[in-house]
């Protein structure tokens, strides 16, 4: 099981701010993939993904028990 | 020095970001306040709404107080930021940095709110008279080749 | 704006000074806060005094705003500094400035500063452990040339 | 009659921060020149001549009624 944090419009998009799915053992590229076509995500090529805190690139293993968080661009100060 | 550095939903304190900084090593103490501005590019903001990945922001606010130590000696940082609704003038992000001297604490402060705009993950909807949209969302900026986000157009650029 | 600068000896309220330059137009405040450190060139300090020649340096601290929101349209100032004794870590100037972006906020309040140290009236003794002496006479810098003091190195440069 | 401020180590060496003199009618330069020789004043190149409280030259000339402060590098800041 692996748990996923969505922010910002993302969270809006897919109505809620975390889901828990069993997508382990795959590349970040395609858990991106799989949420963008199930939930028509818009501009995900301009979103970061962080494993545990840290940010990931596209092709870093996801691994049973992470906490995988979708990150539009952010803009706070 | 963790608890130099902060997410909080209730109004931010700048003298107590001071007193974090404040010792007697230091000649310089450089503060950035940033506010909730009225107008930007012609659009009325009524008020904003800031959202963190709190655990994540807490530990990159860390990181950049950590990058600015390792750039500049002798300084001391903290930084709170403020999520939840806030209304115009309200303060969003408060920066204090000490230094034995002032250039550094000029730079070093500058060089937290270009690293928060880049690495930090909290985000804006602006609330506005005709709508509201998430910022970031909105700037239709290019998107991150290598992986790190770039610097981008905001509310007190 | 008069009353934005002032020359008092008592402790200055930093906050006073954010009041006065908060503003719905503005995103950014900087503030620069001047405090008296114990160690300059391995040489102790114990305490301070400042001296000002009072209705020329609030003069001077006004015609220093001016410049800045000449040279920074919209934005706001206020400055003051503190005369009289005072010990390590305590304030001796605060400098605020509010603007709708930031890097004018960062770029006017160095600016500040700086003109603080060339063109205000006012004077500091340092106490060490083994004697005082009038900064600026003990420097030995070049004399004015140009009927205009030059920028010289003080104690948060 | 012309009133004259001293400030930090000038204040000192002439032991007061004001006096009454009427020199006026002559150029900042003479009345530095007397000033510094009378009293044996130090660094007196280092020191900016304000009248009523705006930087002068040597060559301004110094009025009846003027207030005319000697001022010593500042430090403020």
């Amino acid at each position: 099981m692996i748990k996923v944090l969505f922010f910002a419009h993302l969270q809006e998009e897919i109505g809620r701010g975390e889901m828990e799915l069993d997508n382990a053992d795959i590349p970040v590229r395609n858990l991106k993939s799989y949420l963008q076509e199930k939930y028509n995500l818009s501009r995900m090529d301009q979103v970061m993904v962080a494993i545990n805190e840290e940010y990931a690139v596209d092709d870093d293993e996801i691994k049973d028990g992470d906490v995988v968080a979708f990150i539009p661009p952010v803009s706070g100060g | 020095m963790t608890d130099n550095f902060d997410i909080i939903d209730t109004p931010i304190d700048t003298q107590s970001l001071i007193d974090k900084v404040t010792k007697r090593e230091a000649g310089a103490i450089t503060i950035f306040i940033g506010t909730v501005r009225e107008w930007t590019e012609g659009k009325k903001t009524l008020t904003l709404e800031y959202q963190a990945y709190k655990p994540m922001a807490i530990q990159k606010l860390k990181e950049i107080g950590e990058e600015i130590q390792s750039k500049w000696p002798k300084t001391e940082v903290a930084i709170t930021h403020r999520i939840g609704h806030l209304g115009i003038t309200d303060i969003a992000v408060v920066i204090a940095v000490s230094s034995p001297h002032r250039k550094a604490a000029y730079e070093a402060n500058e060089y937290a709110i270009k690293r928060i705009k880049q690495i930090v993950p909290i985000w804006k909807k602006e609330h506005w008279e005709d709508g509201e949209t998430w910022i970031g969302d909105q700037l239709e900026t290019t998107p991150y080749p290598s992986g790190k986000p770039n610097v981008k157009d905001e509310s007190n650029d």
